[in-house]
């Protein structure tokens, strides 16, 4: 996070060596072997349930390090890695096949925003436990009215003297009904343009008057709730950056969360393994060298070349941010075509699974259907594909009236 | 052969329309899923289509049915395919209906069809045996000499298998086991010893089944058409199939575009109607144009059916790959417009988008049947 | 044009025999063989130059019988037949592959507009002209600001009592350098609504003040000018309909342009020859059945699906028509879809030639590249694709501010 | 391997970038078409370029070049697509060069590179014989023995063929016509008896030429590398020039592109800037990402070859293959959002066009690239 300076090189060998021996030494083997599903994934927070001895001892033991965020600072619990270390770490963890020993909305979206608008008692209190896994967090932005229009949002949030109270109701809560606190977005000015009157509040989701119900998807999967507020009391010091300047941390999350999203799953594969023509290969069967359907083949090998240079796409982008140039204007053609790839993905996979990928509801893991469905709030959710191409038209264009 | 519709099939359509929209509708669907309803249909409904000629509309008058021809058939699916009702019309009215008509001796036909066309037997096919589209692909032997066999094997995506009355089981009984030459087709008996029948749950919450065979013992009189010659019929059977569920794929990608523009006169964002958004406006005239070309497309291969034309598989190719990559286009356009709502399952539009994907795989999908035109054209 | 009664059937076969007997009798051989080149397409005109003496006497004989414009009245010089006999003549014409007569806007578009909005004065001055091949028509619509949105086009045409005087300049004029009429739209009224201050004038290109200037096109051809009006006096007779309600006339022949350029070149071909993957497999070679460079072979399967499709629509909307069933909603889409097929095509064709299509400039006739380049102009002249899509999206789904 | 310019290579493609603009801009290679140029470039801003390095780029030091590698090629390349600036520069410097560098015997190195680094001798590929790219296609014949061979066989498209002061000949040796095996390299002198070469109008207004030969003797000497074992070398050259042409197809793209946006934000149309209407914008937004795609491929396949990996040809198949299919979308939706005056000669934009076609079917095509792409992959 904070500009660190560049490691010499003999330290980083030095570093690389420590660091390999403290994971074998310390990474439980059950914390080496493939995430199948969800229950592998350990969110922390208040009611936590490991799903054996080893996750909660690898969390532990990682978190003590400051290690579940390596890049933060160490006054906060964090890991106070430079760039290069972080670098080996995760080299030194994939190596050896490490989980993640933490995953959360607290380190992927809250943690960044608390480290750049939050003050120091703000960080003093959250972070550390953000870190620890303790507290499980959640984002209240999207209401039901407001989409892709988000700056229209309707929550309000009424100053009392010492504290706010908060009415409304907010949609696409991540594990709202398992987060322990929640960063939210609340209308505080209901004049002037819209996007000057909004703030950015954190609050106990313990609090009085907080409801959640579950939004089943067409997936099936129920990872989302719509979460209503009814006359909530919120302490002031909870505010995060100034008043009715929400937007701006919000934007700040909202492109980062684009390139989380836009990045998902896509890998450079060149001469690698568990491509999709690789994969159609083992279902399909050759003939001649060729996929046997050779009209499937041909959207499958254009999907591959776009996929490819997709890849390729985010590595320069990432290099380009490296080496200190702009490229603030990439975040939005990340998550559009990065999304819209990964929709495309899904329907090749169905094409070639056939009747047996329409396999849906028997629960088995290796159903192929739910993740097709799933995709197909990639372009929509974190920014439609839509907005995402006003995004460039207006800001990386200079189309006018865009 | 002109390209509308005349009277007769126009009051037909409208019947169906009301019929469907009252007694079949996607809550009837809906309803059926969430009480893990072990039919996957009602069977009164279908009794009461039966006596609407749905159930009959491929056969003959002299078999008790009505005889309305593909073009009626097309007709009733794509109202099935706007309401997403769920029926065993595509496994009984059409593919239990054309097998027997194009093969079945007069006994069977005697014996079947006027119950099929009454609604109280359901057919299905088992013929796929592979997860992708490959109707020659078959590895099921029937073994056995003097009019006896035996049946070993195991078929996929049987439609209405765990309900059927009788099987129609493609088999080999020579040949290699790709080849078109070799193949029979066998009546059988779902309660028949060795026969194992397993529903399997899909993603559009209609019914199929996986069907394993061990040493299934038919005899000549269940053999459908001649030995070693099923293919033929298999084509005729399987083209049928394929029109009818072109058919249904225009329907329900009918239905979800009109809802999908009803919201987008309604939603409103940045302050207006999103409709309003050249971007989203220039995709959905797109659609459009789409869906009126699979329309022609449908009518075309439906009356090459009824007019026993010599390229109807090629006009059916063309019906089945537009009507399945149109349906997955306006389904997809239909989630993405109308954004977060239409990922709930709340909402109806994620079902027209689950039946699109099922009824595009079955029988071939665009990709199998764009490969197929390109072979019947000689290329 | 007028409604005729249906024709008795066995009437329809006298019809046919005497047609047949008759073409057989008067069209000469060499009128009977393929168009080649744009010298073998008789536009007729004043100054026309008829490639040989067959041409003349082809055009003659039909012209005699009203036959270049077999549904015209018989009152001005057209053949006065109903739909089923037009449709025996253009059976029997294309059974001894006998060539179109005469070819021209004054048949195609100015004819129309003439029978529908024409008074009876201007209707015996300039039909029996067209049907005869004396007078070739121009168009004047476009303006060098004036494309899509054309309705704002500036060229006045000022009310000097006996006649107007017309200033401005016009462009995509067609043959403009060759016509010896125009029909043109000019603005008489500069208050109000754009539409409503349009008139319809017709006038001759040899009145004094015009000059053209030929545009030389990307393809290398020019069959457009810039046309420019300097002080032209029209008379107040020349005007076609009522002043200032010219858009009407305009839209109406903008509607007629659309289905004569969205139905170009696209018979249903399911079965025949000459497709486009009968025209690879020539070139290219098959291999197991299978077109040699499989990929490409997908998408031209693909265009043939679409291509065939939409050969069907066109069918279907004509049968709709005949049927007497509405069908102006679908104007729009057969232009718009029926270019971008022509595009695709030509990208094809291009595609299968390889570098032997890359060809231009040494005159041959068969060179595909100023073909391909020519498709280009589709989706732009007669209302862009773009123009379409918003009058689909306006009139046919009625969606909003469209 | 970093995916972005170093400090060198930024400043090298400034002066590039610089030079193409002032001295080989799109009117002189309007007013080469127009005069009828015999020679299709300019000699003497031929000879500027080699001092600028732009001949000798891939040529060592030790020969007279300046050995700035493939991703100083590529950014040459980028500079000529922007401007469409007429040069031998494929054909010579990367074409000619990298068969010299990879198969030359040093007799022939150093009588011709330091001449080509010079830009004093230009060197043309006689190696397509058929219309669609299919470099093992080869029945040109070498026949001889004891270091003696008579050339008899027909070239089509070889750039630069009319004012070469060599050829490299592709010619058969043994095996079948359509194998990879037995194919060996020959310089030929255009001068010498047997060979006639004629010039071809083509779209782009650049120089391609069909040759003909018959029995022109040539001799052991005029071997590039061994005999029978040309494939390697070829391969080798035409991936050098794809991935050239890749980078030329991207310059022009982004050029043609950048054009378009200043259309669409000073054209009016409906009272406004037509940049306003979503429907344009979103295009415009989505060809945005696909050049920033082919910006990633094109450098990355440039790296690849001066490394020398061994997924080079993969990485080109990629290049290559999405330059040409971008060049294509990008150049049409420029004719398109351009309307009318897009279409007349007078206006620059077309000629993006033309040569986006020509360059993209050259050394093959998207879909040439696409299948070749599978294959390497292994499907």
């Amino acid at each position: 996070m904070s500009a660190q300076p560049e490691t010499p090189r003999g330290s980083l060998d030095d570093f690389r060596r420590e660091t390999r021996q403290w994971l074998e030494a310390n990474c439980p083997p059950d914390m080496r072997l493939p995430v199948v599903d969800e229950s592998d994934v350990c969110w922390g927070g208040r009611h936590v349930k490991f799903k054996n001895e080893a996750q909660r001892v690898w969390l532990q033991r990682m978190a003590e390090r400051g290690w579940t965020v390596p890049e933060w600072p160490k006054a906060y619990g964090g890991g106070g890695l430079g760039k290069e270390e972080a670098k080996v770490l995760r080299e030194e963890m994939a190596a050896l096949n490490c989980r993640a020993p933490l995953t959360s909305f607290g380190i992927s979206m809250l943690g960044p925003a608390l480290l750049k608008y939050g003050n120091e008692a703000q960080k003093r209190e959250h972070i550390p436990k953000i870190v620890r896994g303790e507290i499980r967090w959640c984002q209240g932005y999207s209401e039901p009215g407001a989409g892709s229009d988000l700056a229209s949002l309707k929550t309000r949030a009424d100053d009392q003297g010492d504290h706010f109270l908060i009415n409304g109701s907010k949609i696409w809560t991540s594990y709202g009904d398992k987060a322990d606190w929640i960063f939210c977005l609340v209308r505080t000015n209901f004049e002037g343009k819209k996007h000057d009157g909004i703030s950015f509040l954190l609050f106990d989701m313990a609090s009085s008057g907080i409801s959640t119900r579950p939004i089943r998807l067409i997936s099936g999967y129920s990872p989302f709730t719509q979460t209503f507020f009814d006359n909530v009391k919120v302490p002031k010091e909870n505010l995060l950056g100034e008043l009715n300047k929400g937007w701006t941390i919000a934007k700040y999350l909202l492109t980062h969360e684009r390139n989380m999203i836009g990045g998902m799953g896509l890998g450079l594969r060149i001469g690698g393994k568990g491509t999709l023509g690789q994969l159609a290969a083992g279902e399909l069967g050759l003939a001649g060298g060729r996929l046997a359907d050779p009209v499937l083949r041909a959207d499958i090998a254009k999907f591959e070349l776009d996929a490819n240079a997709f890849a390729l796409t985010m590595e320069r982008v990432q290099a380009e941010a490296k080496a200190g140039n702009e490229t603030g204007a990439m975040s939005s053609m990340l998550k559009y075509y990065g999304t819209e790839l990964n929709k495309r993905r899904a329907e090749l996979m169905m094409s070639i699974a056939g009747t047996e990928g329409l396999k849906f509801g028997d629960g088995g893991a290796e159903e192929l259907a739910p993740v097709w469905l799933r995709t197909k709030a990639n372009s929509i959710e974190g920014g439609t594909s839509e907005v995402q191409l006003n995004i460039i038209a207006k800001h990386v264009l200079k189309l006018p009236g865009a | 052969m002109s390209l509308v519709l005349n009277e007769d099939q126009l009051m037909f359509r409208d019947a169906a329309k009301r019929f469907a929209a009252e007694r079949a509708p996607i809550a009837e669907l809906r309803r059926l899923r969430d009480s893990n309803d072990a039919t996957g249909f009602d069977r009164a409904v279908w009794k009461e289509m039966a006596e609407m000629g749905w159930a009959g509309v491929l056969v003959p008058e002299e078999h008790g049915g009505v005889g309305f021809g593909h073009v009626g058939a097309g007709l009733i699916a794509q109202e099935i395919g706007r309401n997403l009702s769920a029926t065993p019309f595509v496994s009984t009215a059409v593919l239990g209906v054309t097998a027997l008509l194009k093969g079945g001796s007069d006994a069977q036909k005697q014996a079947l069809l006027p119950k099929m066309a009454a609604g109280e037997v359901v057919l299905a096919l088992a013929s796929d045996e592979r997860s992708r589209h490959s109707p020659y692909n078959v590895a099921t032997r029937a073994v056995g000499s003097a009019g006896k066999y035996k049946l070993s094997g195991a078929k996929v995506h049987v439609l209405d298998g765990h309900v059927a009355d009788r099987l129609i089981v493609s088999a080999r009984t020579s040949g290699d086991v790709d080849g078109r030459d070799g193949m029979t087709l066998f009546l059988v008996d779902p309660k028949a010893a060795g026969v194992s029948i397993r529903r399997v749950s899909i993603v559009d919450s209609r019914n199929a089944a996986t069907v394993e065979l061990r040493d299934v013992a038919v005899t000549s009189d269940d053999v459908i058409g001649a030995v070693d010659k099923g293919a033929a019929i298999l084509d005729a059977v399987l083209d049928a199939g394929r029109a009818v569920l072109a058919a249904e794929l225009l329907g329900l990608s009918e239905e979800a575009f009109e809802r999908t523009l009803g919201y987008l006169r309604e939603r409103d964002q940045f302050g207006v109607k999103i409709g309003t958004f050249q971007g989203l406006q220039h995709r959905a005239a797109h659609l459009f144009c789409e869906i009126e070309l699979v329309r022609s497309t449908v009518l075309r291969a439906l009356q090459s059916l009824d007019a026993q034309e010599k390229h109807a598989s090629s006009l059916i190719c063309l019906a089945k790959g537009k009507a399945s990559d149109v349906a997955r286009l306006a389904t997809n356009e239909a989630v993405q417009m109308h954004g977060g709502i239409g990922m709930t399952d709340e909402f109806d539009i994620g079902f027209f988008m689950k039946r699109a994907c099922a009824a595009g795989e079955t029988f071939g999908d665009a990709y199998f049947h764009t490969d197929r035109f390109a072979q019947l054209s000689g290329y």
